[in-house]
Formats: structure tokens, sequence, C-alpha cells
């Protein structure tokens, strides 16, 4: 017979080193979000532009089945690469990942922050890119699930609903495109929401920022640009940018008239600014009380 | 908040005073006021760059007045009131329970009605110093050339009118979304950048829904389908009655919050 | 005297989980310590008292007069949170003066009763720095500031020991005593039994969301006395004393400590055991190396009252 | 050998956090002390890996401070002071969570997690929010995760503050416990002497940022006089005067406890006499083992 051994007990396991230490970060991150109710609520309502696109698709496919709610207007409904972009960069998508971003993004390192958390993360064997990474992938996650699944999603359907490769002939690169637009987009989004999210202890504080600034630039760029008609103010909207870079992405001509490594340029280097600021603060808080 | 009888209405009034002169003088001197204080000279900046490219430039440009109106203006309507009242009006109930201070109000001599129209104020005053200052500085910045046009002044006086009944009705609004809402923030920017947006496009008296159709009830029609983040067909409410809801809708909204605040037990915990 | 809080029935539910159940209670002026461990329903009940939050079932009144909605009340009631929160970035003489200031007193007095305040509590030379700035003994002690700066007669304190090292809670303690002098009404909570002795004799014990006990310090010492109770006593002849122990009716259980020179007895009469036990000592000149009560503390008490 | 450094320096800025320590902690619990800013967190913290030292160098478990911080961390586990609890979810996952971070696989992190809430106490708690959690409960959550992943080196940091006794001599049995194993050792930051004096046998003690002494208990203690706590029952006035008169120093402490300081050449039994004589009865009567107050004062410099 065997007894149990009273009091602290030692773990008989193997500690390991992970390949991606920063996993059970996102994963956390993930699970606690779909927590929330009205989360799950806007995630779906995000969907919804997928599911519209998707519809089209199938009804360019049978476009005679529906020629009379039409009258003849079938440029409305070619499924190119512009039906892609226009997906991928409608001002609703867009929108809907900011409050995506507002929501779950805001307080993942904020919150850390206001209840002394950090220095748990970091008395385990988590480097701050660990850290960082592991949080920015909550955005990663959510962001793709509106861009690039939806996207993949539409090329195989397309081919399904085809019933032939023709459409991936003409276009052999826009798999390629889709991938390449939505990583850059949400890392694009990620370091913006993180470096605000690591500017205050304040969650709401820092709700009303991602969104303001965000918001505050396209406003800006349409004040200026009504009012000079110049396509250069472009690059100080965010969404503008985006767009102008997506554009590129898909080989098509951009809705302004600026080069649009410009707009790259600029929200790469909004990037690095961020990551530089999201070094400092994180360490900042890791020392000193 | 129960109702007050007319005797206790002088020591109400006198309470609402006090809480008031306290976050007045906390508002301005937080943090946070200086990047709100920023963030509403914005448009003055860009009032500038305009004139100093009108200046420069040799270039005549459009008219100050013209830009005034519906370039800073909406600015102002669209976007920074708000974001101020949002995150002040949020402020009012939940800082107290964000940093845990609320017990030190509520065990102070002071109805808890007091305590949310005295905060209120207090920071309905330090929004309506940011946006006034920065609404005159780009009038006079774009207006340089022409200050001694009377008929501008009383334009000013309207435009500053317009923003301060919507700071009023937003801050209301927002003050009674944070008394009873955990999550105030999120259903604040729902509430004015979705539906306040989304209203205004639909026929008839659909978006007398909105703050916002009041608010536009007042200004000079727009003309119409040159921006694309204002376009929508106004079907204006006389002034009178714009006013009149614009200050029921206040005073139902912070009677509510005031209500949600006395009778809601907040529980401290995160 | 007469009762300033009087409570009747008092209970409180959060959702399903119980906060405090039943309690009929009348405080009197002077110093009362409430006693309880962690979670015991200490903070519940003076929320209850100083209507922060509304009873489920029950009553309070100070002063004879009802405490919900009658916020005029808290001119005469201080009270001092349990949360270390504050306005953090206001300074000490501005936190102080704006929550004088909704007491309702003049710009003059305000003045006067802040700097009183903070000299009661020594941060005078302090008042100009950011609270942020401040250590947890000064925090602590500006949050009594708080409380008292109105003069009020009911004072309320909701753990204003905790987390203090032991000069900090010396001074504090000193503080609150100078205010029972006064013939005001002080409630002191706390977990922790001797620095409720250091304060006052009158306590109520609270457990479970239950009052288990109201009275004379002297009176929970009594049940302390009273219930079945360890002593350990380490000599260099432990069999020796254990046997002449024996023979005595409230002495109810011996045994020997594995280290073969302690003997551990169960009394239930203190009393009469240690005043045996010092007899003998002398009588047999025994060398004493230890003798201690393992269980002597609240949490006993507690399980006693319980009937663990 | 858990750690050895040596002429160890740290400043932020122009504060001289750390000003050249050396130190030796051998097996067994070490009980680090120290006012405040002495320099307490700041070794903690190098220990930890979280800071690199200016200036000297180290090894923990074998491990170098510098550049090995990554593998240091995996075998050490840290209770902070402060509550640091992420609201919003439960304590298994909470604790299974850090597990995982450690380097624990999934599923093998969400079973011990089950096992060391149930060790601290927690196991009928353990799917309540943490936000519901009391003080108590807040501090044995924090060992939880401090132990989750079985660390050889267990830092602990003010573990038993804002806890009430019953609390308090609860998670110091559970220190005790832990440390008696042999393979794990424990480093204990506390303000609390007695704390200390229950739980370790060596003591390392800072002031401003300097090594002011170092060693096993049992050596450190004050050879000219025996400490005794001494609580009675009864008015112990007379009592203290007549012990006085023997020559003791008497100090009562703010909850009536005596702390008598004995000569070295008196006899012990003569206090019981006393007692017997004055009709006080001795209640507690403990020899301090370390007068680790006096220790103290006296490495710190304050009286």
């Amino acid at each position: 017979m065997t007894i149990r051994e009273k009091g602290y007990a030692h773990w008989d396991g193997q500690l390991r080193e992970r390949r991606f230490p920063w996993a059970p970060i996102t994963w956390l991150g993930i699970r606690l979000a779909f927590k929330k109710k009205y989360f799950k609520f806007i995630i779906f309502s995000s969907l919804v532009p997928a599911v519209v696109f998707l519809v089209g698709i199938y009804i360019s496919e049978r476009i005679e089945d529906f020629q009379y709610m039409f009258k003849g207007n079938k440029q409305i409904l070619e499924v190119n690469p512009a039906y892609f972009k226009t997906y991928l960069s409608s001002d609703f998508l867009l929108f809907m990942m900011v409050m995506i971003l507002v929501v779950s993004g805001a307080g993942l390192i904020s919150d850390d922050l206001k209840h002394n958390s950090l220095q748990l993360y970091f008395a385990r064997p988590l480097t701050k890119r660990g850290y960082l990474l592991g949080k920015a992938n909550v955005i990663v996650f959510f962001l793709l699930l509106l861009t690039l699944v939806p996207g993949l999603v539409f090329i195989i359907f397309k081919l399904l609903f085809a019933g032939d490769f023709r459409f991936l002939a003409s276009y052999p690169w826009l798999p390629l495109s889709v991938i390449g637009y939505s990583l850059f987009v949400t890392g694009f989004f990620c370091s913006y929401t993180l470096l605000f999210s690591s500017l205050s202890k304040n969650r709401r504080y820092v709700s009303i920022l991602i969104f303001a600034v965000y918001l505050f630039s396209d406003i800006l760029f349409g004040f200026f640009y009504e009012n000079y008609k110049k396509p250069a103010f472009a690059l100080l909207s965010l969404k503008a940018n985006l767009q102008q870079v997506g554009s590129w992405f898909f080989r098509l001509k951009p809705a302004y008239a600026v080069p649009w490594y410009w707009s790259l340029l600029i929200l790469l280097a909004f990037g690095i600014a961020a990551s530089i600021v999201l070094n400092k603060k994180v360490r900042g808080v890791e020392v000193v009380k | 908040m129960t109702s007050i009888p007319p005797t206790d209405f002088r020591s109400f009034l006198s309470s609402v005073g006090r809480v008031f002169a306290v976050f007045f003088r906390q508002g301005r001197k937080a943090r946070r006021t200086r990047f709100f204080f920023l963030f509403s000279f914005l448009p003055v900046a860009v009032s500038l760059v305009i004139k100093f490219n009108q200046v420069f430039s040799g270039k005549p440009g459009r008219e100050g007045g013209y830009l005034f109106t519906n370039l800073i203006m909406l600015f102002y309507l669209q976007m920074i009131i708000l974001i101020l009242a949002l995150f002040y009006g949020t402020s009012v109930c939940s800082e107290e329970l964000e940093g845990k201070t609320l017990a030190y109000l509520i065990t102070r001599p002071i109805p808890k009605a007091a305590i949310v129209l005295g905060k209120y104020a207090a920071y309905m005053a330090v929004m309506t110093g940011m946006v006034i200052l920065g609404l005159i500085f780009s009038f006079f910045v774009l207006n340089v050339d022409r200050l001694l046009d009377p008929s501008l002044y009383g334009l000013l006086g309207r435009y500053l009118g317009v923003l301060i009944l919507g700071l009023m009705a937003y801050g209301a609004f927002f003050t009674f979304l944070g008394s009873s809402l955990k999550r105030s923030i999120f259903f604040g920017l729902l509430f004015s950048f979705g539906w306040e947006n989304v209203i205004q496009y639909f026929p008839g008296s659909t978006q007398r829904l909105a703050i916002a159709h009041y608010l536009k009830s007042f200004l000079p029609a727009t003309s119409s389908g040159r921006f694309s983040f204002l376009t929508f067909r106004l079907e204006p409410t006389k002034p009178g009655l714009a006013l009149l809801m614009l200050f029921a809708i206040a005073a139902a909204f912070l009677a509510l919050a005031c209500l949600f605040f006395s009778k809601k037990e907040y529980s401290l915990e995160d | 005297m007469t009762a300033v809080i009087e409570t009747s029935k008092l209970s409180k539910w959060y959702g399903n989980v119980l906060g405090l159940s039943d309690v009929s209670l009348e405080i009197e002026p002077g110093v009362t310590g409430l006693l309880g461990p962690n979670g015991a329903g200490k903070s519940t009940f003076l929320k209850l008292i100083t209507g922060q939050i509304r009873p489920s079932i029950g009553t309070v009144r100070i002063f004879d007069q009802k405490v919900q909605n009658n916020q005029a009340l808290f001119s005469r009631i201080g009270f001092c949170p349990e949360h270390d929160s504050f306005y953090e970035e206001m300074t000490g003489w501005v936190f102080l003066t704006s929550l004088l200031k909704l007491q309702g007193f003049s710009a003059g007095e305000i003045r006067s009763r802040a700097e009183k305040a903070l000299d009661i509590v020594e941060l005078s030379a302090d008042k100009d720095r950011l609270i942020r700035a401040y250590s947890r003994g000064m925090r602590q002690r500006l949050k009594f500031a708080q409380a008292i700066a109105h003069d009020p007669e009911v004072i309320i304190l909701d753990e204003p020991l905790s987390g203090l090292d032991p000069l900090g809670k010396r001074k504090l303690i000193r503080l609150i005593k100078a205010y029972r002098e006064e013939g005001k009404t002080v409630i002191v909570s706390s977990h922790v039994l001797p620095e409720i002795e250091a304060l006052t004799r009158t306590i109520i014990l609270i457990h479970q969301g239950k009052v288990f006990a109201k009275g004379d310090i002297h009176y929970i010492r009594d049940l302390i006395e009273s219930h079945p109770h360890m002593v350990s006593i380490r000599c260099d002849n432990p069999r020796g004393l254990a046997g002449q122990l024996l023979g005595e009716d409230y002495v109810l259980k011996v045994r020997f400590g594995p280290d073969r020179r302690s003997v551990l007895v169960e009394t239930n009469n203190r009393d009469k055991f240690f005043a045996l036990l010092l007899s003998l000592l002398v009588k047999n000149q025994m060398e004493v190396e230890e003798i201690t009560s393992p269980d002597d503390n609240l949490q006993a008490v507690f399980d006693y009252l319980v009937g663990k | 050998m858990i750690a050895e450094i040596s002429d160890l320096q740290f400043s932020y800025g122009p504060i001289k956090a750390l000003d050249g320590i050396s130190l030796n902690l051998a097996e067994g619990a070490v009980g680090l002390l120290g006012p405040n800013g002495a320099g307490k967190s700041t070794l903690l913290r190098i220990l930890l890996g979280f800071l690199a030292p200016q200036h000297g160098q180290g090894r923990v478990l074998g491990f170098d401070i510098r550049l090995e911080q990554a593998r240091i961390r995996r075998h050490v586990g840290y209770m902070p002071e402060d509550d640091c609890l992420i609201p919003g979810m439960d304590a298994v996952t909470f604790t299974a969570y850090f597990g995982e971070l450690s380097g624990m696989p999934r599923q093998e992190a969400m079973k011990r997690a089950h096992d060391v809430l149930f060790y601290v106490g927690l196991g009928e708690s353990r799917y309540r929010f943490l936000e519901t959690y009391s003080a108590g409960m807040k501090q044995r959550l924090k060992l939880a995760q401090a132990i989750v992943h079985d660390p050889k080196l267990l830092f602990l940091d003010e573990p038993t503050s804002n806890l009430d006794p019953q609390g308090r001599r609860e998670i110091l049995e559970l220190i005790q416990d832990i440390s008696s194993k042999k393979d794990i050792q424990v480093l204990i930051c506390s303000h609390i002497l007695s704390d200390i004096e229950t739980v370790c046998s060596d003591v390392v003690i800072l002031n401003k940022g300097r090594l002011a002494a170092q060693g096993k208990l049992s050596e450190l203690r004050e050879l000219h006089y025996r400490l005794y706590e001494i609580r009675i029952k009864g008015e112990g006035e007379g009592f203290t005067a007549r012990i006085k008169a023997l020559g003791c120093r008497v100090e009562e402490t703010e909850d009536k406890l005596l702390k008598v300081y004995v000569p070295a050449e008196m006899d012990i039994r003569e206090i019981f006499r006393v007692a017997e004589g004055e009709k006080c009865q001795v209640r507690h009567f403990v020899r301090s083992r370390t007068s680790l107050e006096d220790l103290f004062a006296r490495a710190v410099g304050v009286d």
C-alpha cells in the first residue's frame, strides 16, 4: 500500500523550453475576450460584410439567374482583385477593426500596468519581446479572422463555384496579395494598439485614444483635402494610408494620386516609433515601482 | 434622486457648488486635461496652417468664414465635443469606481445627486473652457483680415452656443452611461460614431432620435454633398423646439444618472 | 449611557453571497473594536452603518435618525475606508481641503481645520507632496486625517492599522486613543486581537457574517479562558511535571511532544491551571525553557464559538 | 550553494541602490532584512534576473546572473509583495497560466494548478473569480503561482503582509513545509521580524545598499544576555518592578507582551519565584531564539 505524502509535493515533470514561450498569453487573451458577451456580437457583426461578399461571389457565378436584378449592369459583380481590395479596405471593415481594438486591445497592457502584474510575467522565462508578441498575437488573431480568413475563403469559394482554375490563372498572385495585405494591416494595428495600451493604466482613456487618433487623422485629411484638393494630404490619414498600401498590394491604381510607398513609409515609421515607446514603457514598469 | 423640498433647495444647490469647486480644480490640474486641451486645440493648429499657407502662397484661397463654418465648426461638432464629452461624462461616475475613491464622496453631508450634478458641472466647465478657447482662436486666425465685420460675431456666438449645448447634452448622456454601465466607453463610442451618424441618413422623423440632429438644426444649411463625412439630408427642427429638446435630453439623462448613482450599489472590485 | 448607533436585524446579501446576517447591536460612546478574520463581514457592517450600501433586511439608526438617504448625518460622522485609494494626483493638502469643502465649511475654517488635522497626524511637513509619492504609513495617516478633520462625533475606521510597520501602528493607536478621551464614538475594525486590545475593552466579534460576541474584552478573554485550551511546557522533567498535573479535574488531556522534553496539556480552566503550574514549577525548582499556548488566538475562539 | 554574488553594484540614476554586495547563500531558508530603501527589492530583482547589475557578478542556481537570466527564471518562483492579480478569471486558470508560461505542458499545468491550490488552501474556492478574493486568499494565490512550476528557489517578498494572525500562521506553516524539503530553497524578504525568526535559519541584513550582517541566526545571537518573552495574567506592575530589581531590562509592547533581557548569570527560576510571590500567572514564556530585533537594530545602526 502506498500512502500519499503529506505536505508539499514536487512536480515530477520536466520544464521545457517552449518554441513559442508567449503562446499561453495569446490563448488566454483570446479566451478572455470571448468571455465578454458583447464582444461576440462585435465579431459577428464584423463578419457580416464577409458573408455579403461571399454571396456576391456566388451571384457572380450565377449572374444570369440574377440578371433581372441588375438590368444588364454586369460591372458591379465582377470578381477581380478590386473586389478583394474593396472588402479588405472598406471603411466599415476598418471601423469594426478599430472597435475590436478598442474592446479587446485597449486593456492588453494597460490592465497589467494597473494591476502590477507585469512582474508576474517577467518572473517567468519570458522576454519582453515574448510578452509583447503574446499580447500582440491576441490582436493578430482577431484581425486575421476578419482579413486573411475571409480573403482566402473568397478565393477558395470562387474556385469552387467556378469549377475550374481560370480565376487563379488570371491572377496567380492574388493569394499572396491577400496574405501580404492582411499581415500588413494586422501588423500596423498591433503596434498601434499596444502603443496606446502601454501609455496609461486607465483603460477608458486608452480606448478613447485608440479611437480618437484613428478618427481624427481621417477627419484631418478630409479637411485639408477638401480645402486644397491636394491628394498628398491623404498621407495624414491612417485609414487612407492603409487603403493606399492596399491598392498597391492588389495592383490597383491608388485612390489618391500619391505614391503608395509614402504611405507605407509613414505607417512603418509609426510602427517603429511605437515599438521604441513600447520598449521603454514596458521596461519602465518592470524595474521601478 | 428624490424630490427635493423647496426649503432644502438652497442647501442642495450649495452642495452642488461645493462639489463643483472641488472637481473643477481637480479637473483642471489632472494630467489628462493637458492631453485633451491639446486635442481640442488641434483645429487651431489646422487654422494656422491654412492661414499661413494663404499668406505665403499668395493665393486668396477660400474665404475664412466659409472655412470656419464648414470645417472647423464641424471638426468640433462631430469629433471633439463627442470625444471630450465621452471621456469626461463617463468619468463622473466611473473614475470614482476605478480609483476606489467613491467612499470619500458618499460619506459627506452631500446628497448623492449633488455629487453627480456637481461633477458634471465641473467637467462641463473644463470642457467648455477648452472648446470655447479653441473655437475662438480658430475664429480669429481664420478671420484675421475682417475682424470688424459685426455679423461675424453673431455667427461666432451662435456656434459657441451650439457647441456648449452639444457638450451639455452629450455630457449628460455619457454621464448616465457611466453611472449605469461598466462598459460605458464602448457603448458610448457605438452611440456617438455609430448610431448618431447612421441615423442621420434615415428619412423622416427617425433622425430626431440623434442629439446631433438638434445641434445641426441651429447651423446654417451646409452645401451638402461636398464632404464625405458630413453628407446627410437634414430636415431641421425649429430652433426653439431644438433648444427645448436639448435641454430636455440633458435634464432627463442627468436625472437618470442621479437616480442610478443614488440607488445603485457599486461593487469596488476591479 | 445611550446608544449612538443602533442596528436591528441587519442583513446583507450580495447576489446570493452572504455579507452579513441578522446583526442587532447598540454601540455606545467610546472606542468599539470590530474584530474578525479577513472576510468576516466587518467591512460590510461598516458600509451598512454608514449607509453606503442598503441592508437587505433590517435597519440602522445613528443619533436616532435613519441613515439611508440622510446625507446630512455625515457632518457628524467620519469614515476611513479600507481601500488604499486616493485621488493620487492631489497633494495631501488639496485632498484634505477638498473633502473639508464637501463638508460645507467656510474657506477660513477649511484652512484651520486642515492645518490642525495635518498637525495631528504629523503630515504638515509633507502636505504639498503628491499623494502618489506618500509611503504607506503616510497614506494611512492621511486617510485618518480626512476622517477626523471635520471633528465628527462618530468616527468609523475600517482596518486603519493594516499594512503599517510597528512604529506606524503605535503612532496611529496613540491618535485613536486620544479620541476616546473626548467622549466620541469610535469604531475600529481589525483582524488582529492585540491591536484592538491596545485600543479598547469593548469589542464585537464577527465571523461568517454573524456577531458571535459583543461586550467587554474581559468577557471575550473569559470565553477564551473557559474553552478547552492547549498549553505546551518544555522543561527538564516533563514526565515528572505531568504526573503532578494529572490529579486535577480541569486537566483534560496530557500528551508528550516528539522531542521528549515537552508536555502538552489540555485544560478547561486556565486560571486554576496556570496557578497550579506556577506553584509546581517553583516548588520543584524546575528549569523551564518555554511555556506557550499553541492555539491562543482569535481563530480558536471563533472555532469554539462556532462549535467546532 | 544556491547563490553566490560578489561586489554587486546597482544605481537608479544617481541613487545607489546596491553598493558593493558580496554574499553566499547556503542551503536552507534565508531571511532578507533591512529598512525601507535598503536595497532589498533591488537585490531580489537582480537575483531574479529582472535587472542586470552595473558592476559585479554572481551565479544563482549555477546560472550567471548577467547572461543566463532566462534560465534562472525558469527555476525560480517569485511571490511579489503587492497585489498583482489579473481580474476576470478564476484561480485555476490563473495558476495554470503562469505554470504554462514557465514551460509546463498545458495539461500538466492544469493538473498541477489544482494540486497547488489545494496545497495553499484554496481548493474550495479555486473556481471563483479572482476579484471576489479576500486579502488572505490573494496572498495564498500569489504563493500558489510561485510554486506551480515546482521551482528550485523561491523568492517571497513580504509574504505575510495584510493577513490576520491565523492566515499569517498558515502561510508561515506552508513556507516552513516547503523549505523543509531539501531540494527547494527559500529566500524571504520581510519587515515582520518574527516571521523570519519562525522560518529562517540564516539571515542577511542590508542597510543603505550595503551588507550589514549575514550568517546563521544561531551564531548571530546576542550572547551577553538572554531575551525572554513573557505574558502574565494580572496587573504586572509589581512583577515588572521586582524583575527589574533583579537586574533585568524589561520592555512592554503594545499588546502587553513583556520582553525581559536576563543577565547571563541570573537563574531563570527566579522569574517564576517572583511571579508566584506577586500572584501573577505566567501564561507565556518563550526564549526569544535570536533577539533578531536587536540584531537588526545593531546591524542597521538605529536604536
